[in-house]
C-alpha cells in the first residue's frame, strides 16, 4: 500500500542534526543537490563543531546543516526548521527550540538510551522521546535507524563501525520519500566515490533504500510533501557554496584577461576551502601553499610585479598579518585582489563562526593613508560575481581590492546561475605602451583618465624601471622626498579610488519602497535576513525600504540621495557597529546601529523586531 | 646563464655600464656596496643577459637599495620579504633571471623565516645576503649575524645572542648553493657570482661587505692585504684546500676534524680534496670560524656547496602541464556547471 | 676693540644648515643645550637626510637642525628663521626661502666653489653669494670658515679629513659669541666626548675658540643679540627628547610599580632611539632585541604574562605588523603599551619624515572587535607623562594601550620640568586575590567596577589558570562558544575602555575663548604648532578657541560639550583627515578638515590662514 | 629538574593526575597526542615541578591546545608565536619551568623564524615539537615535513616543497638539544622529556605524532610492533648503535659514511658510539633519512645532541646585575635630570 496524498508547500526548512561523526553534512548537501536538480531556489547552513572530531553524543560534538527549498525565492536559510532530523539526544537538545510548533521531528531512538541521554546532560528519567508534552507539540517519526541499519547490512560482510557510519544513508532514504524526491542522484554520487570501494558503496545504496522503503511501508506520514520547482530566472543554474563561487569566479579572470593567475595562501578556517577548489584547477591557475600570511600576500604582490594577477585569501588574524604588504600594494599601485572570509573575532575568537567585523580593518587597518577598493559578496552565488568584479577593478585601476566574505557565506550555498564566462564583461589591461615614454624614459606613474598607471612587465624591452615603498615622484616613480609631490601621491591615490565610484552601478532599493519610514541598509551576509524581513514588514504596510551594500569603498554615487528619502536608516551588522561609523562620518547621518555578535547569522524575527521597535518608539 | 641556456651567443657582451640605471647612487663615501654592484653589473654583462630580463627584488636596509642602481626591473620591497616576493613571480615567469638582494638584518633576522622555506623549496635564483654584521639602514644596531659580545647602540653591554652561522643555517634548511664571497676581491666575487647565476635553483650568497660608517672593518682580516692570505681559503672543486702568504698552509681531515698542516711537512694528495657536492664536508667548512676547537681556521671563501635538485617552478610547471593535459584548458564553463545542473526555461 | 652693545630679543630661530657630514646635528643640539642652560624656553627640529651618509654637497644631503628660543614661551621650532648658518651652497639654497626678510645669513665661503655649486644646482654663473639682489634682503655674515679652521689646526698634526670635520665647532663658536654665550657647556662636552682622543679635543677646542674669536676680532656684526632667561614655572629643567622623554617614562613606570618591565622592539626609524636610551639603563628595566616586530610585541606579550609590564615600540610598518598580536592582547585583557612613533607613509614613505597618520590603525587596524585605549604626546616632554599615563591605564585597567608621537616629536625636544618619580601618581596594580577564587577556582575573568580583570602571576599556588584567544567564558575564562557569552565579552571589553573616560581628565581650553567662532581641535604633534596661531589670532580678536586631545580613546567625557560651544570646528592633521572622521562620526559634527601630508609640521601661519579662510568665507 | 636543581627532594611525588585541568580533552579520539599529554602530566609528576610554577605556552593547532588540559598556567596563543612569548617570560623570570608546545605548522611554518631565533639564543625551556606531517586544525594541508609527493587537499597532484627536516635545521640554527620521541612510545618519550627538562637551555624535542583523521598511520613503521625495531634505533650516550629485531644489526662509520651492519660481522668495538656532545655526528644522524644513500637506515630515536652553552636569561641577569652594581637601582631622578638641567626658581 502506498501513500498517494502529497501535500503541497511552497518553502521548506529542513535540520539535519547528528554527530559529527554522523555524516551529516554529506547528508545535507546530498538533499540539497537533490534540491537543486528539482529546481527549488535554496539557502543552506552548514554548521560544524570547533573540534575536528568530537567525542560522540556530546553537545559540543553536533554537527547540522540547514537547508532552506523552496518554490519561491529563498533568501535564508530560515529561522526556525519545519522538519528536524535528529541523530541522538544531543542532537534534539540543541535544536528542538527551533522546530516550528507542528513541525516534523524525526528521531533515531537508537541515540537516546542512557548514554547518549547522559553526554546530552538529560536527566535519564527524563527522556524527551518519552515527554508526551514535548511530543504533543510536533508530528513525530520515531524510528530505530541504528539498529534497522545494523539489520539491513547484517549479511554485508562489515564492521560494526563501518555499518553505523551509512546511518546518515537510512535518514536520507527516509527524507527523500518523504518529500516525494527520487534517491538516483544520491545513488549516482555514492557509485563515483566508493568507486574504488565497492562494498561500502552497495552498503550506502542499501541503506539508502532501506530507508526510502521503511517510509513507504510503514506509512510513516499521512502525506508526503511537494515541493515545485521555483520560477528563477531563464538560465543553467546549480548549487554553489560561497567558497567554491569565490574560486570559480577567480578561475573566470584567469580565463578572461589571459593573466598567469597566482592564488598565493595559507591555510585558515574558513578562508581554506577556496585554495581547496583551486589546488584542484592548475590548468587554470597557479595556487602556492606559502609559509605565512605574510609570504602568501607578497608572493602574490611579485607575481603581479611580474604581469599575473596575484590573488591572496585569508580570514581575520591571517590578514591583520598581511597589512603591511598591502599598504606596499598601495604604494605601488599594483593589482592585486584580497579575500577576507570573515570569522568570528577578536583574535583567535570562534574561527568555525561567522561574523563581519572586519570592515573597518580593511578600510582602516594599515599604516599612513592607504586607500583602497572593499566589496562585499551578499550570498554564495554573488561571490562569483563580486571576485570577477574586483579583479577587474584591481588590472582596471591598478591597485589592491579587498573582498569581504564571510564563514556563512563560504560555506553555505544558493543556487547560481552559472555564466558563460566568454560573456562576462571584458577586461581592459592596462599595459604600458610607447605613450608612456617620456624622453626616452618609461614612466611608470603617468597617469590615466582613471588615474591608473601604466603595467609594464619584465621581459618588456625599453621598460626597465625601479619600483619600491618609499614616496615616489608622479610620473617617474623615482624616489622622492619632495613635500608637495608627497600630498600630491597621497591625494591622487585617494582621488583614484574615489573616481571608482563613477565605474559601479548605483544603489538600488531592493525590497519595499523608495521613500519612507526606515532604510534597512546592509552589507555582506545578511542580505538574505535583511530582505526576507523587509519584504515581510513591506507586506504587513510598513513603509519601508531595503537597500544592500556590494561597494563599501567607494560608496555607489547616489546613496547619499538614497539616504536622504528615509526617516530612519537602520544598519543591521554582525558586528559592534562597524559600516554604521562610516555611514555616520561620511553622510551626517545619525543612523541606527542593530548588532549582533554572537558567531550566528541574523534570524528574520530579530530584524522584524527591531524594524518594529523603532517604529513604536518615533 | 641562468635562465636561457644558450643566451650569451645571442648578441654582443654588454658593457656593465649599461646596466646602470639614472639614479644617483646614495650609500656613504667607502660602503662595501659600491664594489659588490660593479661586480654585478660586470657579471651581468660578461653573461650577457638581455636587462628587460632581469629582475632585481630587494627587502629594506642599505643593501636593499640595490635594484635602484640597475637599469633592470626591479623592485624595492618591505622589510624580509623579498624572497617571498620572488618566488611569487618565479612561480608563474619561468623565462626571468632573478636576483634577491638582503642584508644580515633583512634576511636572517626579521626575514628568516622566508628565506629558509626558500633554501628547501630551491625556485631558481640568485640570492644575494650583504653581510655588514650590523644593520646599516637604522644606524647601527646589532644583527643576527653580529658576534657575540658586540657593543653598539642596542647592546650597551655586549650582545649575547649568539650569532647565525648564515651558510650553516643554509644547510640545515636543504640549500642546494652555498658561497661566500668578499665586497672587495672584484676577482672572486665575480667569479662566484657567474657560479651562482648559473646554478639551477637557489643560488645564496654570503658576500662579507663592510659598513665603513656602523662597523668599520669587521673583516679587515679577511681584506686586508697583509692578512688576508693567512686567512681565508679559496675553495675549488676538486682541488686541495691550501692557503697561507706563501701557500704552504693546508688542511687535512683527521676523522672528522679539520687540522692545519704545514704543506711541507705532508704530501698534497693528502690534503682534504674540495668536493661541492659533499653536504657533510660542506657542513664542516661552514663550521671553520664557529666552532672554538678550530679557532684560527682559514675562512673559507667561494663554493662551499653545490648540488642540482628540481626547482620548484619546474615541478609546477610540470603539474600545470599534467593538468592542462587532463583537464583542458578551454572555456571553463563546463567545469562552472559541473554535474548537477539544472536548467530553468 | 670689543662690541659693547647688545640688542635684546625675545625669540630666535636659528637654523643650521650643512652637509650630514658637517656635524650639523651636534652643533645644533650643543647650542640647544647651552641655550637651555641660560633658561631659554626653546623647541627644535632636526631633519636629516634619508640617506646614512649622503654625498658631500648635493641637495638631498643636507642636514639641518632648527632651533627657537626665547625669554617667552616656545611653542614650535618657529616658521621662519631669524639666523640661518649655511655652510655650503645646497644649504643656502635648501634653506634661504625660510630666512626672514632683514634676518641673519652667516654663510661659509668655502662652500661655494664651483663644485658645491653644481652639486646645488647653481649655475656657477649666478653664485649666490655673489648676488647683490639676494643679499641685500639680508644681514650677512660672509666667512672663510673651512680656510680658517684649517689654518687653525695647520700645526695640528691632524689629517685634512679630520682637520674640516671640526669646521662645525668653528660656526658654534661665532654663533656663541653673535648671541653672547659661553662656549664652556661645548668645552665640557667635547672634554667627555673625545678624552679618550686627546688630539681631536684639542682641535675641537681650537676651533671653537678661533670661530668664537673671530666674532670679536672682525667685528662681524653691530652688536651682538641677547636672549633673556624664560619666565618657566618653578622648577628643576632640562631640554628632553620626545623618544628621551618616553624612554624615561618606561623607567619611571619600572621604578613606580616595582614590575619588571621588559622592553622588546626591533630597530625602525624613527622609533628606534627609545630602544637605544633604554639599552643603557638595564639597571631598571630589561630591554630585548627580537627577531621582527611580531616577536617584540609577543615577548612583551609574555612578559605582562609572567606579572611585569611589556612595553614594546615601532613605527607604522613594524606597527601593522603586530597588529595581530596586539588582537590577542585585548583578548586576553593584558596589560601593554605599544608605542607608535609615527612617520610619512604609506609603507615605507619618507621614513626620516613626520606624520600623523596611523591614528585610524591605532583605533580600527586589527581584526574583530579589539577596542583600546590610545593617547598622543602633544611635545617632546609630554611624551613623559603620556607614557607614564599610558603605562598607569594598562595595569589598572588591564588592557594594551596605545602610545602615539611621531618623528618630529620623537628628534625635536623641549624643555622638561623634571618630575620626581616619587612624587608621581600611584598605580595600583590588580593581582588576584582571595576573592577572585570561587568554589576553590581561580577567576581570571572576574571583574571589578572598572570591568577590570584580575592578574593572576605564574608562581602563586591556586591561580594557576589557561587564557588563550579563543572566545572565553565570562569569569571562569574558560573556552566558551555560547553565542550570547561572546557578545556579552564584546561589549564588555568595549564598555572597559568606554569607561576609562572616568579616570580622565576631561579636556580644556588651552588658548583663547571658551564660546565663538572657531574650535581649532588638535591631537599630537600639532600642538605647538596650533597653540602659537590659535593665540595670535585671539590677540588679534578673533573668536577662537584650541583645545588639544592627549586621549583619543575613550575621549574625555566633556568633549562634545566642548564642541558645541563654537560655530566652526576645524580639525588639522598631519594626514589626510583621521580624528576628523572619528570626532563626525562619534559627535555628528560637521567639521571643517585641514591636511598636510608633507613629511613636514605645520608652520604656524598655515594655521592662521586657514582660519581667516574660515572667518572670511563665512 | 629544569629551574630549580635541588626541588625533587622537597615533597612527595604528584600522581600526574594532579597535573590534569578540569577542562574536557576535545582532540579526536585516538589522537597521539593523548598519549603525550599523559606522558608529560607524569614526568611533571616524577619530577616533582609544584604546579604554580609551570607555564605551558603555545600557539595554535590542535597540538597546541595542550595548556588547556594541564592545571598549571598556561597560554594558548596566536599561530606560531609561542617561542617568541616565552622567550619574553624567560626574560624576566628565571624562576618558572617553562613548555612550549607547537605543531609542525605552527613551529615551523609561521612559526620557523621565532623558533630559530629562539635555539641560537637559548633560554632556557623546553620545545615540544608535535610533528604529525599535517595541520590537523585546519583539516588536513600539507605541512612543511609532508614527505614529497604527499597527496592532500591543498596537494591535488602531489607536494614539491621539500619538507624540512627539524633537527637539522635545529643543529644549523646551533640549538644545544635535540631530540626524538614518539607519542605511542611512553617510556622512551618519558626519558626524553625528562632529559630535556633537566637541559639547562632550549631543549627541541620533536615527537612523532599520529593525526588518524588527516594522516594515519604516517609513523606506523616506526610504531607498528612488526616494524618497529628495525625501523628505529634508540640513542643512548656512549653507547654502541644497533637495533634490529633481534638487536643484531649495527651501525659503523665509514668515514662519514654511516653504514647497517649485522653484529654477527664486526665486533661491538667498532660499532659508532654515540656521543651526543658531537654536534657532527649529530648531524649525520639528522640526515639518517633525508639522505637518499641512507635509504634503509633506522630513525633515530632518543637524545640525538645536547651540550651546554650559557643561557640567554642568565647572560641577561649578569648585565643587569652588572648594570646595578655600576648605576643602582634607586630613585631615577638624578638620571632623568643628567648634567645640563636648570632650575627656574
Ligand atoms: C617592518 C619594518 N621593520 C623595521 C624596519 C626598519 N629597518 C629598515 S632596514 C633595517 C635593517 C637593515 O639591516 P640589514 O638588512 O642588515 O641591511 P643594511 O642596512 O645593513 O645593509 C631595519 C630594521 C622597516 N623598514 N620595516
Ligand atoms: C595567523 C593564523 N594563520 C592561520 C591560522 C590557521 N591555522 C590554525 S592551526 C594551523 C596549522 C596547524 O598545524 P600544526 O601546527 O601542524 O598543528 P596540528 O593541528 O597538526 O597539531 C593553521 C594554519 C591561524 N589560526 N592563524
Ligand atoms: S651605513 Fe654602512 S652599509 Fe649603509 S651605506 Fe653607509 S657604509 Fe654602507
Ligand atoms: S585532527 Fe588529527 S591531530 Fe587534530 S585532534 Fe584530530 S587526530 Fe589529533
Ligand atoms: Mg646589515
Ligand atoms: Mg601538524
Amino acid at each position: 500500500m502506498s501513500i498517494n496524498t502529497s501535500e503541497l508547500r511552497e518553502n521548506i526548512v529542513i535540520k539535519f542534526a547528528g554527530d559529527s561523526g554522523d555524516g551529516m553534512q554529506l547528508t545535507g548537501s546530498q538533499f540539497t543537490e537533490t534540491a537543486a536538480k528539482y529546481g527549488n531556489d535554496l539557502a543552506t547552513f552548514p554548521d560544524f563543531p570547533a573540534e575536528i572530531r568530537a567525542p560522540q553524543g556530546t553537545l559540543y560534538g553536533v554537527s547540522g546543516f540547514q537547508l532552506h527549498f523552496g518554490s519561491t525565492r529563498v533568501h535564508t536559510p530560515g529561522d526556525e526548521y519545519d522538519v528536524l532530523v535528529a541523530m541522538n539526544a544531543a542532537a534534539l537538545k540543541t535544536n528542538i527550540k527551533n522546530l516550528k510548533p507542528g513541525g516534523t521531528l524525526i528521531i533515531n531512538i537508537d541515540g537516546f538510551d542512557d548514554k547518549f541521554l547522559r553526554l546530552a546532560k538529560y536527566d535519564k528519567l527524563d527522556n524527551p522521546i518519552e515527554d508526551e508534552k514535548l511530543l504533543s507539540n510536533y508530528t513525530i517519526h520515531k524510528i530505530a535507524i541504528t539498529q534497522l541499519t545494523r539489520k539491513a547490512l547484517e549479511d554485508s560482510g562489515l564492521g560494526i563501525k563501518e555499518i553505523d557510519r551509512s546511518k546518515n544513508m537510512f535518514a536520507l532514504g527516509y527524507v527523500y520519500w518523504l518529500f516525494n524526491r527520487k534517491t538516483d542522484f544520491t545513488e549516482n554520487y555514492l557509485e563515483e566515490k566508493f568507486s574504488k570501494k565497492p562494498k561500502i558503496f552497495e552498503a550506502n545504496i542499501k541503506v539508502l533504500r532501506t530507508g526510502y522503503n521503511y517510509g513507504i511501508t510503514v506509512e510513516a506520514a499521512s502525506s508526503t510533501t511537494e515541493v515545485q520547482a521555483a520560477a528563477l530566472d531563464k538560465g543553467i543554474y546549480r548549487n554553489i557554496r560561497g567558497n567554491e563561487a569565490l574560486a570559480y569566479g577567480i578561475i573566470a579572470l584567469a580565463y578572461k584577461t589571459g593573466l598567469d593567475v597566482l592564488y598565493a595562501g595559507y591555510p585558515i578556517t574558513p578562508a581554506t576551502d577556496i585554495l581547496h577548489e583551486l589546488a584542484k584547477h592548475k590548468n587554470y591557475i597557479t595556487t602556492f601553499q606559502a609559509e605565512d600570511e605574510i609570504a602568501a600576500v607578497t608572493a602574490a604582490i611579485g607575481a603581479s610585479f611580474g604581469g599575473g594577477l596575484g590573488v591572496t585569501a585569508s580570514s581575520g588574524p591571517g590578514i591583520a598579518l598581511k597589512t603591511e604588504a598591502i599598504g606596499l600594494a598601495v604604494a605601488l599601485e599594483m593589482p592585486l585582489v584580497i579575500i577576507n572570509v570573515q570569522r568570528a573575532g577578536p583574535s583567535t575568537g570562534m574561527p568555525t563562526k561567522t561574523e563581519q567585523s572586519d570592515l573597518l580593518q580593511a578600510y582602516y587597518g594599515r599604516n599612513g593613508e592607504t586607500p583602497l577598493p572593499v566589496l562585499a559578496c551578499n550570498s554564495p552565488a554573488d561571490s562569483f560575481d563580486i571576485i570577477y568584479e574586483a579583479g577587474k577593478i584591481a588590472i582596471e585601476h591598478m591597485t589592491p581590492v579587498m573582498v569581504l566574505s564571510d564563514g556563512y557565506l563560504g560555506n553555505g550555498s544558493s543556487p547560481w546561475s552559472i555564466q558563460d564566462p566568454d560573456l562576462l564583461p571584458e577586461i581592459d589591461i592596462p599595459f604600458a605602451n610607447q605613450d608612456h615614454i617620456k624622453d626616452g624614459k618609461f614612466m611608470p606613474y603617468l597617469r590615466d583618465e582613471r588615474l591608473s598607471r601604466p603595467w609594464a612587465v619584465p621581459g618588456k624591452k625599453g621598460f626597465e624601471h625601479r619600483i619600491g615603498g618609499l614616496s615616489k615622484e608622479n610620473e617617474t616613480g623615482d624616489v622622492s622626498y619632495d613635500p608637495e609631490n608627497n600630498q600630491l601621491m597621497v591625494e591622487l591615490r585617494e582621488q583614484k579610488v574615489e573616481n571608482i565610484a563613477e565605474f559601479i552601478p548605483e544603489i538600488k532599493i531592493k525590497a519595499g519602497v523608495e521613500k519612507g519610514d526606515i532604510l534597512v541598509l546592509g552589507w555582506g551576509s545578511t542580505y538574505g535576513a535583511l530582505m526576507s524581513a523587509v519584504t515581510d514588514c513591506h507586506d504587513q504596510g510598513l513603509k519601508i525600504g531595503f537597500a544592500h551594500l556590494r561597494y563599501l569603498r567607494p560608496f555607489p554615487g547616489n546613496l547619499e540621495k538614497v539616504l536622504s528619502q528615509y526617516q530612519n536608516i537602520l544598519i543591521p551588522e554582525l558586528n559592534n557597529g562597524q559600516l554604521i561609523k562610516i555611514i555616520r562620518e561620511k553622510f551626517n547621518v545619525d543612523a541606527i546601529g542593530m548588532n549582533k555578535v554572537q558567531g550566528l547569522p541574523f534570524t528574520k524575527n530579530e530584524i522584524i523586531n527591531k524594524i518594529q521597535d523603532i517604529l513604536k518608539s518615533e | 646563464m641562468k635562465t636561457r641556456p644558450g643566451q650569451s651567443t645571442k648578441g654582443v657582451s654588454s658593457p656593465s655600464k649599461s646596466y646602470a640605471s639614472n639614479q644617483e647612487i646614495r650609500w656613504c663615501p667607502g660602503c662595501g656596496d659600491y664594489s659588490i654592484l660593479k661586480q654585478v653589473q660586470s657579471v651581468l654583462a660578461d653573461e650577457n643577459i638581455p636587462k628587460e630580463e632581469i629582475v632585481f627584488i630587494s627587502g629594506i636596509g642599505c643593501s636593499s637599495r640595490f635594484p635602484y642602481y640597475l637599469d633592470t626591473f626591479g623592485m624595492h620591497s618591505i622589510h624580509g620579504r623579498a624572497p617571498a616576493i620572488a618566488s611569487g613571480l618565479r612561480a608563474i615567469r619561468k623565462d626571468l633571471n632573478i636576483w634577491v638582494v638582503t642584508g644580515d638584518g633583512d634576511g636572517l633576522s626579521i626575514g628568516g623565516n622566508h628565506l629558509i622555506h626558500l633554501l628547501r623549496r630551491n625556485f631558481n635564483m640568485n640570492v644575494l645576503l650583504f653581510n655588514n654584521e650590523i644593520y646599516g639602514l637604522t644606524k647601527g644596531q646589532y644583527s643576527p649575524t653580529s658576534p657575540l659580545g658586540t657593543v653598539n647602540k642596542t647592546a650597551v653591554w655586549g650582545t649575547i645572542d649568539l650569532p647565525f652561522n648564515p651558510l650553516k643555517l643554509a644547510l640545515g634548511a636543504d640549500a642546494t648553493f652555498i658561497a661566500r664571497g668578499l665586497d672587495i676581491d672584484p676577482l672572486l666575487l665575480r667569479q662566484v657570482l657567474k657560479r651562482a647565476n648559473q646554478h639551477n635553483g637557489t643560488s645564496l650568497v654570503e658576500i662579507y661587505q663592510n659598513c665603513n660608517v656602523f662597523n668599520d672593518g669587521a673583516f679587515s682580516v679577511l681584506t686586508d692585504k697583509a692578512t688576508k692570505k693567512d686567512n681565508t681559503i679559496v675553495l675549488e672543486h676538486q682541488k686541495p684546500l691550501f692557503f697561507g702568504v706563501n701557500n704552504d698552509m693546508g688542511i687535512i681531515l683527521d676523522g672528522f676534524s679539520p687540522r692545519i698542516v704545514k704543506l711541507s711537512e705532508v704530501s698534497e694528495n693528502d690534503l682534504w680534496i674540495h668536493d661541492e657536492e659533499d653536504s657533510l664536508k660542506a657542513t664542516i667548512l661552514t663550521r671553520f670560524f664557529d666552532n672554538p676547537e678550530n679557532d684560527g681556521f682559514p675562512r673559507p671563501l667561494g663554493v662551499l656547496y653545490a648540488v642540482n635538485r628540481p626547482t620548484y617552478e619546474d615541478q609546477l610547471r610540470g603539474q600545470k602541464k599534467m593538468a592542462i593535459e587532463q583537464l583542458g584548458q578551454g572555456n571553463p564553463y563546463e567545469l562552472f556547471k559541473g554535474k548537477n545542473y539544472w536548467e530553468v526555461k
